[in-house]
């Protein structure tokens, strides 16, 4: 490691630098033309320059194990393509900003600013390589979540749910940090590369306060991630969000906090403490269980989906136990690229549910039931049938990427030998077939009985949340049949190109 | 012409006229269309009687391409005996159901088009995958189409139906997607991580560890997720309980498609994958199945006798039918095998042709209750001979393709087990017994209130119905008269599998390969030809 | 430094110390009902986690302990400003600090 | 000509004649439809006739046979389709034909006035067709084709007239029962592929030599033989599945003529008689076959007293025939069994179609009670069936006695017959005697008891009378191929018994008791005792129903419950339908309503309800209240704490 701060070091950390600097840009714009809000396309348009610039300095600079500002940041395959999730997820959350109309209000520039700051901080939690930085990280992240959650036109729920969040999420990383204090105290580092070596030992010898510092740690980001049972905040507060936040959170959020999971399990140590090894196993099962069940019983979309995401975060949990509890050589990175394609395809299609969660929400505080989509086919039969294709992804039919995701992660929990984890996991899959299909049987197979006079659904007409929807659509059949190349390329990028 | 791929093309031509069709601005038209693209497709599946060699058993006309090596997953296609009538059957059976929906099928008439063609893609590419992956994703697509051809143009409980069709199934398959998870890494060379492959052919190679004993063995295991998935999916008693009603919520086409090949997807499997893969554990735990097939046959029989609906009453014939079919594969001898296999073929043509003659009567009284009926023999007489041939095919009647398969089931499972063949030989009663009291109830006796309705007479079939039957008919007696013609093309293939159940494996020939002996064959034959010739020029 | 000066205080109390704060700011959140004082109760949190660090650095003779701190105090202000905020705008809205009046979101 | 080109015209005529009635089935055009199936009929008959004449001469072949395809072949597995004459199948044939062209030459009269006599011999046609199948078919596959073929064709004619539901009901009775008999015939043929791995006659009777007499009842040979004898119960009515034979005469009576009385019901004594060398390996078998048979014979007998449906009388003492025959397969005495079916085919053939002519000229009435005296009005019906009649109640020259004779004679004296079997078979031949001598005096003789007014009794065209007369003199004369030695010998010129003479050597046969070998005397003692028992009844029945009508009703007037429950058929049909077939149908109602609906498909909604529990937990859970989220962070963190530090 080298301890001169070296040119690598501003490399690494330029996408957020732009990110940064663009991200000023509207605001800015906002100030000197006497607070004048410009218009919302423009920003869009700025908000989308910051994001595509970033994506591109982080392809190009990311990637192959490069440490910066004394191995507090890492960047590898790992944290070049989170920070592509997050970035794309970023990108088409600020279209649906700027169509939403929750979130097109006058403030909407520094919603674009908030937005980008919440990335910037992601953008910390990914490329992270020690358990404070990404503490810094997650902070920076969830304070714009929360303003940006409390910013909407919405008055009612999107405080409340702002409120909700932040109350939780502070008490949540206060635990968090009590937890690295301890890991500091007991291995002396908060750097990942050394604490990994220490886990073994530190674990071997049953050091409760270690024992504690990690538990709390990995509570921590449960809590991120809505992991059972620290997952209660997550259906009120992305019902109360706006849509397009939802989706950002439920995407981005998600998967800048898995890796930063992954980087806390690279070891082979925890082997030694079986009970942690169960104990997050059951987390994993349960929380399976809880989201999907949870979710036949809502009547209201966004719950529909947020229990869903809870679910999947469930799914996700087993590449994380795999990870931190598997046997095999190298089964980390094999975990990471399993994860990381799933994160892709999860993303992907969140993105997509949403968009046409969006879509169909035309006014301020409308909470979109279910039942709602009755009939769609007849009136918007391509949407429909995007939305059609992303459910099935979701319920894991193949030849989507929604499958192939799954086959990733269940065939990882299959090698190291989780055999009932799978066996969980495919089996909540099949409960997940039954709400994932009601949309369905709404859209094509009831509304024809209604009568055929019956007022077509009518959908917003907004451009780029449409282009959301069926970009998505799109992505998850072609990104699914020929997912070859993605695979190939994660695992190059997490193996070192070897 | 040695290049081309004629499975991928056989598989892929319904996609590439379903996309046509999506494609076609209104409804209008897309009937003609469908005909022709089923009839071309069709014509195409031809082509296999001249590249594909009965002569042995290596699977022909094989096609290998990486698809996503990451995951160890290939394209992997190929025919042999034992998928090469099940290919012929779909292929075939796609026209006489667009035939046969022609006015079935009265609102989004493209979209039904759409979904049916694309059905018959995802059936036809789980008869050649080769590949498990490649066939578990074939597997599963196939329900999509078919939920919504249920789910859109079904009857009243149609969502009921359709949902209860997909979780059932989808359930059973998971379980199976797992286990082959399991194979790929059993199979995998213990260096480095990632999975080896999914190809079949390599994994007929390893040998699990099986303990007779141990119901914990991973062959036996394995066996099992494999064999829910496709007992679901044939469906075998006690899990058939979604068919009727699938059957008799979807429309017509749908029926027979489901019944045609759809239910052939599950006893396929376990003649490809579970027989051969799993070979100690399918003897071990044999016995099970074939419990079940005898018992499916009679119950399925006997619950079949006192339906009030015709549709469900023939929904329950099939689970009595499938029920012979798990009963012949599981007799684990050349006889039932065969029989299995004829009779995938016979209850495709037969119980298929029933669903259609029911939805012909119900296109015409929009009823299906057999009380309401009576005396329609008098009214439409061809409507009644073709309805009994058929029925005389469903029940094994000698002469019809029905009694080939059964006589070959029975015979195998009799030496397999005596009592199972007892048990399941009254089933040959009692199929006799719900069909012919049926008949007797609908076409016999005084007219019903149907029947002798004034004010909407009924009317015979009419050309195109009749066009729509003739094929099936002529099969019927056809693989009931020389059964041979057909057993000849599957009978390499099953004897190897019988003979080498314990070490099953294959060769493999590809479509240069046909296309050099097709070449041969015909340079012999002119060969032949002159010195004919000349010898006659020698006498004369 | 000797640790014969250290014998009467020792890390353990510190860490008792710290753990008997943070418990009392969880206490805290769980139970107060008034929003500002929630947010007091994490602060206390956040301040005991100090405590540890402190006292962590100081008896591993390792100074990074000392640099986190200041991380959080930045961290602990940025949230309180964040936190009031958003309780302004709930005051404005609801004209009430009490949580349980925020209950709309359930189920 | 080439045995190939035999087989193929004598099979295919009818075939032919079957395709051009069916094609044309609404035509109302019985002659030609008459023409072209008795032609078709006809020609199968020449036909036989040459391929049998093929069998006679010095060095004549013992069969001719013709292999057309292999129909289908796997493992050791390989059936042909092909066809064999020998001694036995020509006998068959030669009956089969001649009889069938007979009847389908009166059918021509008797469908005149129906509106689809196409189709009528479209399917006369069919079940010729598959009639020879079952013959000739030289291995038991074949064989059971035409069995099903023939049950098949027996169907449709039962039930031609389907607009009768009774009509309809009946042909499904006995396309049903005989099913179950089909079932057993199956799994005797899966026995018996298990055994030899060869369904070819020929084959199976050669590997025979490696096989011992079984002793017990579970050997695989006598299990093979019980399950054949079920098919041939269904088959040729025996008990316990008779019932379907008297509610068969729903159909034509033609059609009860051929396939009811000639033909098709006699197949089961047939395949007993082609596979007599493995049922003589199965005494305990046979000795089933035999008790069956006598039980049938007796207990048809009885019913038949009390019948008043001519043809339903005629029914029953088919039944009755029948069950000699099964007697006679059992005692050992095959050849016997064939010779008794052969005069039976033409006797009883013979009365159905007198029956048939007497339900014509009566204007469809059956019922006897309403008949008497026609004798004057129908001269040449009347003294066709008296001919019929005294050569069923075996007055000798006439065929029935020497067949029926041979039979008892065996029963008596054969080494696996016994003096019960006699006695049975005796009283058997009273009773007989008895309703046929009723049935004559109800129908022909006696005052006439219709009203002269309304029906006026006319006699039958010559289309109906000519087979009339041929089946008479058959009847009258068939009986000489088979003279028994002992009135051979005394007779001029010494006639041996030619059938026997015929028939050794193609089937089996068991050897007289040693004391019975050279017992002559006793044979003529047993002959006499018959004939004068035959005689007696016969003559009482005549004095019932001639000279004082009014006894009868006073006899059964003495033991009325008993006279009810023969006349109501003993009540097998009530008994059958109360016993199996409605608690089958409870049964098949409960399987669906309970095992379906409320085991499986209750068991998956379970866990859907499982899960929908779970769901709604975890949403009281959710009460919205922020603290309350607080406390199960709190309490997670505690429980896995207390978990991991444990």
């Amino acid at each position: 490691m080298n301890h001169a701060l070296g040119i690598s070091s501003y490399l690494i950390v330029a996408p957020m630098l732009a990110l940064l600097a663009a991200s000023l840009v509207p605001v800015m714009l906002k100030v000197f033309s006497g607070n004048r809000e410009p218009h919302p396309f423009v920003t869009t348009t700025y908000g989308f320059i910051a994001v595509a610039t970033a994506l591109g300095l982080a392809i190009t600079f990311l990637g192959g194990s490069k440490f910066g500002f004394h191995n507090a940041l890492v960047s590898d395959g790992l944290s070049l393509w989170a920070s592509v999730i997050v970035l794309v997820s970023g990108g088409f959350s600020i279209f649906m900003m700027h169509d939403h109309v929750e979130t097109q209000t006058k403030l909407f520039s520094e919603k674009v600013f908030l937005l980008l700051g919440s990335l910037i901080g992601m953008l910390i939690v990914v490329l992270s390589n020690d358990l404070i930085v990404t503490f810094l990280g997650i902070e920076t992240m969830s304070l714009c979540l929360y303003v940006l959650i409390a910013m909407s036109r919405e008055t009612i729920l999107s405080k409340e749910a702002a409120f909700k969040y932040f109350i939780l999420g502070s008490f949540a990383s206060a635990i968090f940090l009590y937890g690295i204090a301890l890991i500091y105290g007991t291995a002396g580092t908060t750097q990942f590369p050394g604490l990994m070596e220490q886990v073994g030992p530190l674990l071997e010898s049953r050091n409760h306060l270690f024992l504690i510092g990690i538990v709390f740690v990995v509570l921590g980001f449960a809590f991120k991630v809505s992991v059972f049972p620290f997952h209660f905040w997550t259906p009120d507060v992305y019902q109360g969000a706006p849509t397009p936040v939802t989706a950002f959170m439920a995407t981005a959020v998600k998967a800048a906090t898995f890796v930063a999971i992954l980087r806390l399990f690279q070891s082979t140590g925890y082997q030694h403490s079986l009970p942690l090894k169960e104990v997050i196993s059951w987390l994993a099962a349960l929380t399976m269980l809880v989201g999907n069940a949870a979710a036949i019983m809502q009547a209201n979309f966004k719950r529909m989906l947020a229990y869903s995401s809870v679910a999947h975060s469930g799914y996700l949990m087993v590449g994380v136990v795999a990870a931190g509890f598997g046997d095999s050589q190298g089964v980390a990175s094999a975990a990471g690229i399993v994860v990381l394609f799933y994160l892709l395809a999860y993303s992907i299609m969140t993105l997509g549910s949403f968009a046409f969660v969006a879509l169909l929400e035309k006014s301020v505080g409308q909470a979109l039931q279910v039942d709602d989509v009755r009939g769609l086919a007849r009136s918007h039969p391509v949407l429909a049938g995007c939305m059609a294709i992303v459910l099935f992804s979701l319920a894991g039919v193949p030849p989507l990427l929604g499958f192939f995701g799954k086959f990733g992660l269940f065939s990882l929990a299959i090698e190291q030998n989780f055999y009932w984890l799978a066996i969980w996991g495919v089996l909540n899959s099949v409960i997940s077939v039954y709400y994932y299909l009601r949309p369905i049987v709404l859209m094509y197979m009831q509304g024809e009985d209604s009568s055929a006079n019956a007022p077509l659904i009518e959908m917003n007409k907004h451009i780029m949340t449409r282009f959301t929807l069926f970009g998505s659509a799109v992505l998850i059949i072609i990104m699914g049949m020929f997912s070859s190349p993605i695979l190939a390329a994660l695992k190059a990028a997490i193996l070192g190109r070897s | 012409m040695a290049q081309m791929p004629l499975l991928s093309l056989i598989v892929f031509m319904p996609l590439i006229f379903a996309a046509l069709m999506a494609l076609m601005p209104g409804d209008r038209g897309v009937r003609p269309m469908a005909l022709v693209a089923s009839l071309l497709q069709f014509g195409v599946s031809l082509l296999l009687f001249k590249y594909y060699d009965a002569a042995t058993p290596a699977l022909q006309l094989v096609e290998q391409h990486s698809w996503i090596p990451e995951f160890g997953i290939s394209y992997f296609i190929g025919v042999d005996g034992i998928s090469f009538w099940l290919i012929l059957l779909t292929t075939f059976l796609l026209p006489v159901v667009v035939l046969g929906s022609w006015n079935a099928i009265d609102k989004k008439v493209k979209a039904f088009h759409v979904a049916l063609f694309a059905l018959q893609t995802a059936m036809l590419g789980s008869f050649v995958a080769m590949d498990l992956v490649l066939f578990y994703v074939f597997f599963e697509l196939s329900l999509v189409p078919m939920y919504f051809i249920v789910g859109i143009w079904g009857g009243a409980r149609r969502v009921y139906a359709t949902m209860k069709f997909f979780i059932y199934t989808m359930a059973g398959s998971v379980l199976m997607l797992l286990a082959i998870i399991y194979l790929m890494f059993a199979a995998r060379d213990t260096e480095g991580l990632g999975y080896f492959t999914a190809n079949v052919l390599e994994l007929y190679k390893l040998k699990l560890p099986f303990t007779a004993d141990g119901l914990m063995s991973p062959q036996a295991l394995l066996f099992f997720a494999f064999s829910a998935a496709f007992a679901i999916k044939v469906p075998m008693f006690p899990v058939h309980t979604w068919l009727p009603d699938a059957h008799v919520e979807a429309p017509t086409p749908g029926s027979v498609v489901l019944a045609g090949v759809m239910l052939k997807m599950g006893t396929y499997g376990f003649v490809r994958f579970v027989i051969p893969m799993f070979p100690e554990a399918a003897e071990h735990f044999g016995w099970i199945f074939l419990f079940l097939g005898a018992v499916g046959i009679v119950y399925g029989a006997l619950v079949a006798m006192v339906q009030p609906d015709i549709k469900k009453l023939v929904a329950y014939s099939s689970v009595s039918h499938m029920g012979y079919v798990m009963l012949g594969i599981f007799a684990m001898n050349t006889y039932g095998m065969t029989g299995a296999l004829y009779q995938m073929l016979n209850h495709g043509i037969s119980t298929g042709a029933l669903f259609l003659l029911v939805g012909m009567i119900y296109e015409r009284t929009h009823s299906r209750e057999i009380e309401k009926y009576g005396g329609l023999a008098k009214v439409l007489p061809i409507y009644t001979i073709i309805f009994f041939i058929v029925t005389l095919s469903s029940i094994a009647v000698p002469m019809t393709n029905g009694f080939v398969g059964e006589f070959l089931i029975l015979l195998g499972s009799f030496q397999a087990s005596q009592l199972m063949g007892a048990i399941a030989v009254t089933g040959v009663i009692f199929g006799a017994v719900y069909m012919l009291w049926m008949f007797k109830r609908v076409f016999f006796g005084e007219k019903g209130e149907l029947v002798s309705d004034e004010k909407h007479p009924l009317h015979d079939l009419s050309a195109r119905e009749i066009l729509v039957m003739a094929p099936l008919i002529v099969l019927v007696f056809w693989m009931g008269l020389v059964p041979n013609h057909f057993l000849s093309y599957s009978k390499s293939s099953i004897d190897h599998l019988m003979q080498n159940k314990d070490a099953y494996q294959l060769g493999v020939l590809t479509m240069e390969d046909a296309t050099k002996r097709v070449a041969a064959t015909i340079e012999m034959e002119t060969v032949t030809a002159k010195a004919t010739t000349t010898e006659a020029g020698v006498a004369r | 430094m000797p640790m014969s000066n250290l014998v009467d205080v020792g890390l353990s109390h510190y860490l008792a110390l710290s753990a008997a704060l943070f418990a009392i700011g969880m206490l805290g959140v769980l139970m107060r009902r008034n929003v500002i004082v929630m947010m007091m109760s994490i602060e206390l949190m956040l301040n005991a986690v100090n405590l540890t660090f402190v006292a962590f650095s100081r008896f591993r003779d390792n100074m990074d302990g000392q640099a986190m701190v200041f991380f959080v105090m930045t961290v602990a202000a940025a949230e309180a400003a964040v936190g009031l905020a958003l309780a302004v705008t709930i005051f404005k809205r609801f004209r009430e600090v009490n949580i349980r009046y925020f209950e709309h979101l359930k189920g | 000509m080439k045995p190939e080109l035999i087989f193929s015209v004598l099979l295919l005529a009818p075939l032919v004649g079957f395709l051009f009635n069916g094609l044309r089935w609404q035509s109302k055009n019985y002659m030609l439809a008459g023409a072209v199936a008795t032609g078709a009929a006809a020609v199968s008959f020449a036909m036989s006739v040459v391929a049998v004449s093929r069998l006679f001469g010095e060095g004549a072949p013992t069969s001719i046979e013709a292999n057309f395809y292999n129909w289908a072949a796997m493992d050791l597995l390989s059936i042909d389709v092909s066809f064999v004459i020998d001694r036995i199948s020509a006998l068959m044939v030669l009956v089969v034909t001649g009889v069938g062209t007979l009847i389908h030459l009166f059918s021509v009269g008797y469908m005149s006035h129906d509106e689809r006599p196409s189709k009528y011999f479209a399917y006369l046609n069919l079940f010729l067709f598959n009639m020879l199948l079952l013959i000739l078919g030289d291995n038991l596959l074949m064989m059971f084709v035409g069995w099903e073929g023939v049950g098949l064709c027996s169907y449709l004619l039962i039930g031609f007239w389907f607009s009768d539901k009774e009509k309809a009901a009946a042909g499904m009775k006995a396309f049903v029962t005989n099913r179950i008999g089909d079932a057993g015939f199956l799994l005797g043929i899966f026995v018996i592929f298990g055994l030899f791995g060869s369904l070819n006659f020929a084959e199976i009777i050669s590997k025979l030599g490696a096989f011992s007499v079984e002793t017990g009842w579970t050997g695989p040979i006598t299990l093979a033989c019980l399950f054949l004898f079920i098919g041939a119960t269904g088959k040729s009515a025996q008990v316990p599945l008779y019932v379907w034979l008297p509610d068969a005469m729903a159909g034509p009576t033609p059609v009860s003529a051929l396939i009811h009385a000639a033909t098709m019901v006699t197949a089961g004594v047939y395949m007993i008689v082609r596979l007599s060398p493995l049922f003589m390996l199965a005494p305990n078998a046979m000795a089933v076959v035999a008790t069956i048979g006598a039980v049938t014979a007796l207990m048809a007998a009885v019913i038949g007293l009390a019948q008043h449906d001519i043809k339903k009388v005629l029914a029953y003492s088919t039944v009755s025939q029948l069950g000699y025959m099964f007697l006679a397969c059992g005692v050992g005495a095959f050849g016997a069994a064939m010779f008794h079916l052969v005069t039976h085919a033409f006797f009883k053939a013979l009365m159905f179609l007198g029956s048939g002519s007497v339900i014509h000229g009566m204007h469809e009435e059956q019922d006897i009670r309403k008949m008497g005296g026609l004798k004057k009005y129908m001269p040449i019906t009347h003294a066709t069936f008296f001919i019929g009649w005294i050569a069923i109640i075996g007055i000798p020259p006439f065929a029935g006695f020497f067949s029926k004779d041979e039979i008892l004679w065996f029963a008596f004296a054969s080494e696996r017959g016994s003096h019960w079997y006699w006695l049975a078979g005796l009283i058997g031949a009273a009773t007989t005697a008895f309703y046929m001598t009723r049935l004559m005096a109800l129908t022909f003789w006696g005052k006439s008891r219709f009203d002269a007014h309304k029906v006026h009794p006319h006699e039958a065209g010559p289309s109906m009378l000519i087979p009339l007369v041929v089946l008479a003199v058959l009847s009258a004369i068939g009986g000489f191929m088979g003279i028994p030695h002992v009135i051979g010998e005394i007779l001029p010129g010494h006639p041996g018994n030619w059938l026997e003479h015929w028939l050794k050597g193609s089937i089996a046969a068991v050897p007289m008791t040693e004391a019975m070998k050279h017992a002559t005397t006793m044979e003529w003692i047993l002959m006499g005792i018959s004939v004068s028992i035959a005689g007696l009844s016969a003559v009482t029945a005549f004095s019932f129903y001639v000279l004082d009508p009014s006894r009868p009703a006073k006899f059964v007037s003495l033991f009325p419950r008993l006279h009810r429950f023969v006349e109501n058929k003993l009540m097998v049909d009530e008994f059958y339908g109360a016993q199996i077939i409605q608690p089958l149908v409870n049964a098949s109602r409960a399987l669906w309503a309970f095992v379906d609906v409320n085991i499986i498909d209750k068991a998956t909604f379970v866990v859907g309800d499982i899960v929908r529990g779970v769901g709604s937990t975890a949403r009281t859970l959710q009460t919205g209240n922020l603290q309350q989220y607080a406390l199960y962070i709190a309490l997670g963190a505690v429980a896995v704490l207390f978990y991991v530090l444990k």
